[in-house]
């Protein structure tokens, strides 16, 4: 076996199961049950990567989601990732993972010249440089991008499949550890829906490192009756592999679940890789735990450098003991529990604990397991080389342990574990903008639950175990049970009856010693060695006091200024003892600091999750008509208009876009097209007062509008300006049939609900969205009679059904309702049909009309009929600053009428002035040239830019029923300015000659 | 992500409503009478404040009710919604503003 | 002020950094000023520094109840572009575009102003009409404006996916545009007012104007009251509040919006990619990380932050847009408040108070203008007459509706 | 207009002789026991009035002969017609596409001194119906709402959210559900639920 720092025994593997992976190119071997970084160190590596900005190698720091500097790039092509955290990544067969930011190779890699030349690069030192000359910095800019980053980026689509999900529940909790399992199990008990959340691939939390009796029985052993016990209870929910990453207002939590990532790239089949659970929870338990503090001493970033808990981990979790001779740096006692079980585990152990004259309990034990002491000590320096810790310097602190004492002396050893005390997960509390409070005792921050602040209420939640700085085992179990029973009893549920018998033997703790950045024998930040206080983003104690040194005292800008706690952990190991250096220099307390705001993602959030399966075609809603068969079947191009899928026009041939048009335009005027109008709005209005209502929406009047009858409208806001247009039909007395824009529709019936329902609710109007109600065929053309003369048996010659009327008839023995309206100028009538008919009308209409080569059309051939005719487009010949008269339609505002939205609005002294700009139509010199849309008129036409422009084409187009092109726009004064030529200047410096018109340019 | 009671139908997701503004903006109706300033401010002009706020939602994707919401614009804490028409509760302005 | 330069640079290095300057003092406040600024983001610094520069008054003070550049100058997107379509718009942008041109120099301060390029996607017919207007009229007021094919587009971000929901027609291209670092804007022009006398007071808080006979004699503070004969508020998503302090509303409306990044990779995107109708702003910052803006809750709202909603609306059409992107990891999200006016354009104005000036409104797209908003500002202040590029932007057009409505034609602001 | 009465006047002579469709028309996925179909059509009338109204509320009730539901997130049946209450002055009235036109006309004449409104809406919507143990799941990867059994018991029915689109949702029993949405998102939600269907875990 080539595992060489792999136990015999131990761990919470399968070792029948061994699985083969590549690191580097490198093939090695760990067991199911491994993250890479236990199967790295089993094998002895620990050159993991190059740091951020210095490129100094990189080992594995710690054992889980807090780690800052095993980032790799997992698996290649599309499956690839970056940045993944060694220490999370489940090992799977034919794992194939990358060092990253190394060229050529982590072992040699040329951008650790940084490291050489890292004393002309202090934090902030890009603002100070790189500006000589200025016009270079883009050359500069290029090299400084390329240098940072880390991993790289997939660069082919992603071939997993990902799924979201909402959750409610009556119990949220987050953390399996004891805590959180003694929460869930109270809870649950009781009947309360309970989801327990952990990251990890099993519960258990700190237990898995751990090797105590609780009840007599082992850790893993209480762990499997535990949940048992839950797995029995239905309204339980149990969720590893699964991160709590934000916590949001009204106790709305999102989880990422990773259901078939561990198995590896191609192993998902039909599940997803990950699911995101967005949950609504009623109470929140956060039993987070807590994340070991490091120290800050000389080079303290080292491969073979390791939190001490994390040797624990890898021992006890999974049966791999990283080094043989390990020096334990320590101010406090939970690094003892290390140092006994890795003695247990056949290491030679020795403590440097920075601690006078450390005692008690657990002391005694390490001294009886014959683990030697070095006190009131400090590493001062390590000698690396080769990818391996050969020995540490040690010396002796002086009185405050500012400074160091005394003769160096050489500690030989492979590994160091560093302990630093505790720092709690209090991100999820701070996340939903609840108070933290500072306990001075424990050094650390808590989430301050007895005093509730106002920003937080809406989000209800306990805090319990290490991730409120109960350090201590039986504490935790009996505190997590009882926030489990308080936040059941605060949903409603009787929790009386319930209670946890708990044993467990535990040695007191003695004190920590308040210390965490270690002198050495230079000055801290003025020699060779350097004091990372943050590895990730390779941020030195140097660089936080020449940051307060500039002036940058706020946290907030310490942190921005050296970016520590930026990175892709951020700061999780790291932010306290930024903290701590900075009420260092400002000679003031942790929380007069205050923190850095936490926000989500608790850990980095894969985009393709959030998305979920709402991607491709679910990524938004295609809405069709139900004539959509038919266009597909006759080889629509489509165009799409707010969510719909219109035909754009009906290539035949292989025809172009411009040729179909200019067919489609030719055959309505010469005989007959058929559009399928359906997306228009309708809003079905009854009741007494709907006259008085339209009277209100729209500008012309409506009081004598008898049924039958239709009358085109503009509808304004109350800035005066255009908003919305269409046809509204009588259909008899108090009923009406309200037509609007495609785009406008819910705008329109929303803009009349909220007046109906708020500000006039005595009006006696109900108004419903009828749009999708009816599918609607829009025949145009001089032989649009004849074609419906052979679908009907209504009359429908002009006495009969007059021109703006409304007539309910049979079409193709399909009930309808007929509007002789028209969009193009042309003899048309608009066909409503319930949709489920809409299909089958269409059809017949095309059938009837073959012997008149009756011809669909699309959106594009309705814009250039129209405009032939100089009807508007509302948004694209209005833009919201275009107001009636602008448009030249005086005529449709009433004088006589009372109010209307918008009318008080024309006698602003901006809206009424003369000179502003009026819809013109617009003709080229050359009839050939078609303007492009957008393009501006100018009076003086220069060589170059700027040119005051007096204007734009609104729309614009090729017609073939007049022959030339045609053109609309909105011109300074332009009416007044009619039969005059001004020129069009277009941006490939071109320009042509213009004369304004009217916009009508086929009359009747 | 807000929780909304619906006069109507009940607490729901704030995905299902939208928000429409300041409440209690009744339209003038001497409307040509108000000055440019009057008629502004009415069109444009928003209380906006940091604190309690009234405001009208619509039930969107429910029973497509327009409503009213007392918030705390600081916190997002809502004190309580209220059919139009209704009188806004009263809220100790004391304890919203924090 | 020790100027930095490549000297300064290797001296200091020789000496552990030891003998750096701080960036600015930390002054305690005066009785009186002849300006006060009230609001330490960008446009408040700047409007300081070209005080102090360009109009001779160097009794200035910036009032900031925080720490300088932590509102919106700290959580935006960093996108600077002056493609806008109205004349008043392109006037004042272009202003700042120019100066943001020689920034650097003009600070001895890097603030990274990258001119990397900007593109403007248009997904529908309505779209490509949009930015046909839009890029003929920069082009025509002599600025930088091209049109872009699918196929130009893919040359330059290659892994984008055309045939999205809504396919990717075509796109304005503003090759002057890009992004800046947002931190060093505020430090930078900090540092240089700063060393022209001007006192920058952080966590002191704005509570009141003191007023007599209509006109402002100074401001109420955390820190007790202070003189000044004349007050200018730059304060962003906070400008209502203010403006009640004041006696007066403003047609103004906050809203959390919010902006997230990515993990640091490898350089992959070299420019700034804009989609208004799909919704995905992206690019990718020196360090690494893809910055990408998110939309903003409809709902006025102080808390900086928002629904985790507009985060999944956000993410949907970058995923969609750039399906490579889809198994990047979300590092960071957060919320700035936003002041957004009806028409979308910014409010340098004159108040009803007489010496009391605001610059606000700016919405979701204001760090672009940075430059020249504090430009014209000062000088606006400093003359008691509106600069000419400011004009247009006073209160008054909500009463006489001459808006300048960015919104309506465009409904970007970025 | 009456004069003009169509010749054709209910949807079920016309639905005899001429072909009807529907997004999903004649659609059915099943997926081990779960199911999913576009139900055949049903005729849907929207119904306004002031419940407070006496007269309206009986008169509803003679024609329909069931009580008009009064409380939000309810609904009233009999055999043939079903009642969803959809707003304080609000309701939709499922019934056989034949019975829309007579329906419709019985409701004109016997409200017409009361203020209301009666629009038919049978092509406005479509209804899908899901069925199978895993029925909840599936709807929750869209819908906001809590669907527990306890809490979304059978016979509710509710107006919420599925991803973009607005739906009715009503709970026939523990594992059944009809899904009313409109005719142009119903692809959308089809698409939505198969795509739900092949993820579920079995
Ligand atoms: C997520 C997001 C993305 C954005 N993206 C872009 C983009 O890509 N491009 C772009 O051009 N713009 C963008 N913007 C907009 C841009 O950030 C702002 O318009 C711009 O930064 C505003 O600058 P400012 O100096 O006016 O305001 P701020 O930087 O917000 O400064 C205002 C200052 O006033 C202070 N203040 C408030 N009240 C008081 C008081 N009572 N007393 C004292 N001080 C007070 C605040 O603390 C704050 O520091 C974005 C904004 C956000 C939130
Ligand atoms: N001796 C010491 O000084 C010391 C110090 C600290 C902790 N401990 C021990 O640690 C234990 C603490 O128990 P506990 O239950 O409070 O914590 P725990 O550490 O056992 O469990 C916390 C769990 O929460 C999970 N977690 C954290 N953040 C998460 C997130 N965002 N999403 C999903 N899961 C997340 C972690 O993976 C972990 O499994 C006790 O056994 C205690 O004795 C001892
Ligand atoms: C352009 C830009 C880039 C950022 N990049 C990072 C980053 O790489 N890492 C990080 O942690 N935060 C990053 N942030 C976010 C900040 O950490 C912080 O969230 C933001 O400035 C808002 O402040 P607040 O979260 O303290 O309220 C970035 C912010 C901006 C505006
Ligand atoms: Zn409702």
């Amino acid at each position: 076996m080539n595992q060489k720092n792999r136990l015999e025994q131990g761990g919470r593997l399968n070792r029948t199961k061994p699985i083969r992976f590549w690191y580097d190119n490198k093939g090695y071997e760990g067991y199911a049950g491994d993250t890479l970084a236990s199967a790295l160190l089993a094998n002895g590596v620990n050159l993991i990567g190059r740091s951020f900005k210095y490129h100094r190698p990189r080992g594995i720091f710690s054992a889980g989601s807090e780690e800052p500097n095993a980032l790799v790039q997992l698996e290649k092509g599309a499956y690839t990732e970056p940045n993944r955290r060694a220490t999370e990544v489940e090992l799977y067969e034919g794992l194939t993972a990358c060092s990253q930011n190394c060229w050529p190779s982590v072992n040699f890699d040329i951008g650790a010249i940084n490291s050489v030349l890292s004393r002309l690069f202090p934090a902030g030192f890009y603002y100070k440089t790189f500006m000589w000359p200025q016009s270079l910095w883009m050359t500069y800019e290029k090299f400084i991008r390329k240098a940072a980053g880390l991993g790289v980026s997939p660069m082919e689509p992603d071939p997993d499949s990902y799924d979201k999900t909402y959750a409610h529940c009556d119990v949220l909790v987050v953390g399996g550890g004891p805590a959180g399992i003694q929460a869930t199990l109270a809870a649950g008990k009781v009947g309360a829906r309970v989801m327990l959340v952990d990251e990890k691939n099993v519960f258990g939390g700190s237990l898995l490192s751990d090797n105590v009796e609780i009840n007599g029985i082992s850790t893993q052993e209480w762990i499997d009756q535990q949940l048992n016990e839950l797995r029995k209870l239905e309204n339980v929910t149990l969720l590893n592999r699964t991160t709590l990453t934000g916590y949001y207002d009204y106790n709305f939590l999102v989880a990422n679940q990773r259901v078939n990532e561990h198995l590896g790239s191609n192993q998902s089949g039909n599940a997803p890789k990950e699911r995101l659970w967005k949950i609504r929870a009623k109470q929140v338990v956060l039993a987070t735990g807590a994340i070991e503090r490091p120290l800050v001493f000389a080079d303290n970033d080292r491969p073979g450098v390791m939190l001490a808990n994390a040797i624990r981990t890898y021992i006890h979790r999974f049966g791999v003991l990283p080094g043989k001779e390990i020096t334990i740096l320590t101010n406090n006692d939970s690094a003892y529990y290390t140092a006994l079980d890795a003695t247990e585990a056949g290491a030679k152990v020795v403590i440097v604990d920075i601690r006078h004259n450390p005692g008690g309990e657990l002391f005694e034990k390490a001294e009886q397991a014959g683990i030697k002491f070095i006190t009131n000590s400090t590493i001062t320096g390590i000698d690396y080389a080769k990818g391996k810790i050969r020995q540490v310097e040690i010396m002796q602190l002086d009185g405050d342990g500012q400074g160091v004492t005394g003769s160096k002396s050489q500690l030989p050893c492979d590994l160091v574990g560093v302990s630093g005390g505790w720092t709690p997960t209090v991100h999820l509390y701070s996340q939903a903008k609840g108070k933290l409070k500072f306990l001075d005792d424990k050094h650390c921050f808590v989430a301050d639950t007895e005093t509730p602040n106002k920003l937080n209420q809406n989000n209800p939640s306990f805090s319990v175990g290490a991730c409120h700085a109960n350090y201590g085992l039986r504490d935790c179990l009996i505190k997590g049970f009882d926030a489990g029973k308080s936040a059941a009893q605060a949903v409603g549920f009787e929790t009386t009856e319930i209670t946890s018998e708990i044993s467990c033997n535990e040695p007191e703790s003695a004190p920590i010693r308040p210390l965490w950045i270690l002198p050495c024998d230079h000055p801290v930040g003025k020699g060779k060695k350097k004091h990372f206080h943050e590895l990730h983003n390779d941020s030195t104690v140097a660089d936080i006091e020449l940051a307060a040194r500039e002036g940058f005292e706020s946290v907030e800008h310490v942190k921005r200024y050296t970016t520590t706690g930026m990175g892709t952990d951020q700061g999780k190991t790291s932010n306290l003892n930024a903290l701590s250096v900075l009420s260092n220099l400002r000679n003031t307390s942790i929380p007069a600091v205050g923190t850095t705001t936490f926000r989500p993602p608790f850990t980095p959030l894969t985009l393709g999750s959030i998305v979920g399966q709402e991607r491709r075609e679910l990524f938004l809603q295609k809405r069709k008509t139900a004539m959509h068969p038919w266009h597909d079947r006759n080889g629509a191009v489509y165009e799409d208009v707010g969510d719909w899928k219109r035909p754009f026009y009906f290539p035949t041939h292989n025809e172009s876009m411009h040729d179909a048009v200019q067919r489609e335009c030719l055959a309505v005027r010469n005989s007959s097209g058929l559009l399928d109008a359906s997306t228009l709005g309708k809003i079905d209005l009854q009741g007494r007062d709907v006259s008085k209502l339209l009277n209100l929406l729209y500008t012309n009047a409506w009081s004598k509008l008898a049924p039958g009858k239709c009358r085109y409208g503009l509808m304004l806001n109350e800035h005066g300006m255009v908003f919305d247009d269409g046809v509204t039909t009588c259909l008899k007395e108090n009923h009406y049939h309200m037509t609007t824009t495609s785009g406008g529709a819910a705008r329109v019936m929303s803009w009349v609900e909220e007046w109906l329902q708020t500000e006039w609710p005595d009006m006696e109007v109900y108004a419903t969205s009828v749009t999708e109600q009816w599918a609607v065929a829009s025949l145009n053309g001089p032989n649009s009679r004849k074609i419906l003369e052979k679908l009907t048996d209504h009359p429908i010659d002009d006495e009969s059904f007059p021109f703006m009327s409304m007539r309910e008839m049979n079409i193709a023995d399909i009930p309808a309702r007929v509007f002789r309206i028209s969009f193009t100028g042309e003899l048309a009538f608009e066909i409503n049909v319930p949709a489920r008919y809409g299909l089958a009308l269409w059809e017949a209409v095309i059938q009837a009309g073959k012997e008149f080569d009756i011809t669909p059309y699309g959106t594009e051939a309705m814009h250039v009929l129209r405009a032939e005719r100089g009807f508007i487009i509302v948004g694209q010949d209005t833009d919201g600053t275009v107001t009636p008269m602008d448009l030249g339609m005086d005529w449709i505002v009433s004088k006589k009428k009372g109010d209307f939205f918008g009318r008080r609005s024309f006698v602003r002294s901006d809206t009424a002035r003369e000179r502003r700009k009026r819809l013109v139509g617009i003709l080229t010199e050359d009839p050939n040239i078609v303007l492009p849309e957008g393009a501006h008129l100018v009076e003086k036409l220069k060589d170059k830019p700027p040119m005051d422009m007096i204007g734009h084409i609104t729309s614009s187009y090729m017609s073939p029923n007049v022959g030339r092109s045609i053109a609309m726009a909105l011109v300074k004064d332009g009416f007044n300015r009619k039969g005059q030529s001004f020129h069009v200047p277009l941006i490939d410096g071109s320009s042509q000659k213009v004369t304004l018109t009217d916009p009508v340019f086929i009359d009747t | 992500m807000l929780i909304i009671e619906c006069p109507w139908c009940g607490k729901r997701d704030q995905t299902e409503f939208s928000c429409h503004g300041e409440a209690h903006i009744a339209r003038p109706l001497n409307t040509e009478e108000l000055s440019e300033e009057e008629w502004g401010d009415y069109v444009f002009f928003r209380k906006n404040p940091k604190g309690l706020h009234y405001e009208r939602w619509v039930h969107a994707h429910g029973c497509r009710r327009w409503f009213n919401v007392a918030r705390n614009t600081l916190s997002d804490h809502i004190h309580g919604s209220y059919k139009p028409g209704e009188t806004p509760p009263t809220i100790d302005t004391q304890e919203v503003s924090q | 002020m020790n100027r930095y330069s490549i000297f300064s640079l290797i001296r200091n290095s020789v000496n552990y950094h030891q003998d750096w300057q701080r960036a600015w003092r930390s002054p305690d406040p005066k009785k009186e000023y002849d300006v006060v600024i009230v609001g330490g983001g960008g446009h408040g610094l700047a409007t300081a520094y070209y005080l102090a520069k360009e109009c001779g008054i160097t009794n200035v003070a910036i009032i900031e109840k925080g720490w300088i550049g932590g509102g919106n100058t700290g959580r935006n997107t960093t996108i600077v572009r002056s493609n806008y379509l109205w004349d008043e718009s392109a006037g004042i942008y272009e202003h700042a575009m120019k100066l943001w041109e020689n920034l650097s120099t003009d600070l001895n301060y890097n603030v990274m102003f990258s001119q990397r390029g900007l593109l403007h996607l248009a997904h529908s017919v309505h779209d490509m009409q949009e930015i046909g207007r839009r890029g003929n009229a920069i082009h025509l007021n002599g600025i930088d404006s091209e049109f872009l094919s699918p196929a130009q587009i893919k040359e330059m971000v290659p892994f984008i996916n055309i045939n999205c929901r809504y396919p990717v027609m075509g796109a304005l291209l503003q090759k002057r545009g890009g992004t800046a670092r947002h931190d060093a804007v505020a430090w930078g022009y900090a540092r240089a007012a700063d060393a022209m006398g001007v006192d920058i007071i952080q966590n002191c808080e704005v509570t009141g104007f003191r007023m007599e006979n209509n006109t402002v004699k100074g401001v109420e503070t955390s820190r007790g009251f202070i003189g000044a004969k004349k007050v200018g508020c730059v304060v962003a998503g906070n400008c209502s509040v203010l403006a009640e302090m004041a006696g007066f509303r403003l047609p103004i409306e906050s809203f959390p919006l919010q902006a997230l990044v990515s993990e640091p990779i490898k350089p992959i995107l070299d420019c700034v990619v804009m989609s208004g109708s799909i919704h995905a702003y992206i690019s990718q910052s020196d360090k690494g990380e893809l910055v990408i803006g998110a939309g903003s809750d409809a709902y006025n709202s102080y808390s900086q932050r928002g629904g985790f909603d507009i985060i999944e609306e956000t993410v949907g059409p970058v995923v969609e847009l750039y399906p490579i992107f889809s198994r990047m990891k979300m590092l960071r999200q957060w919320g700035g408040i936003v002041d957004v006016t009806v028409d979308r354009s910014p409010l340098i104005s004159k108040t009803p108070v007489d010496n009391l000036f605001f610059n606000c409104g700016w919405g979701t797209g204001g760090f672009k203008a940075t430059p020249g908003s504090g430009n014209v500002f000062a000088h606006s202040i400093a003359k008691g007459e509106m600069h000419p590029i400011a004009e247009p932007f006073s209160i008054n057009r909500f009463n006489s509706g001459a808006l300048i409505d960015e919104g309506a034609a465009a409904a970007v602001a970025h | 207009m009456n004069d003009q009465q169509p010749q054709v006047a209910s949807g079920s002579r016309a639905d005899a002789v001429i072909k009807t469709t529907s997004p999903a028309y004649n659609r059915k996925r099943t997926e081990g026991d779960n199911t999913l179909v576009e139900l055949p059509w049903i005729g849907k009338i929207n119904l306004r009035g002031n419940p407070e109204d006496s007269r309206f509320v009986e008169k509803i009730k003679s024609v329909i002969e069931v009580e008009l539901p009064l409380e939000s997130n309810t609904q009233h049946h009999n055999n043939s017609v079903t009642v969803y209450w959809l707003g304080p002055d609000e309701w939709l009235i499922h019934c056989k596409i034949d019975r829309v036109q007579e329906l419709m006309a019985e409701l004109g004449s016997q409200l017409s001194s009361i203020h209301h409104a009666v629009t038919d809406v049978s092509d406005y919507y479509t209804v899908l119906q899901i069925q199978g143990p895993n029925a909840t799941t599936l709807l929750r990867k869209g819908c906001p709402l809590d669907l527990h059994p306890e809490v979304f018991k059978s016979s509710h029915c509710s107006q919420t959210r599925f991803g973009h689109a607005s739906i009715l949702l009503h709970k026939l029993d523990s594992s059944t559900f009809n899904i009313q949405i409109r005719w142009s998102y119903t692809e959308y939600l089809w698409d939505y639920l198969v795509t739900a269907l092949d993820a579920v875990d079995r």
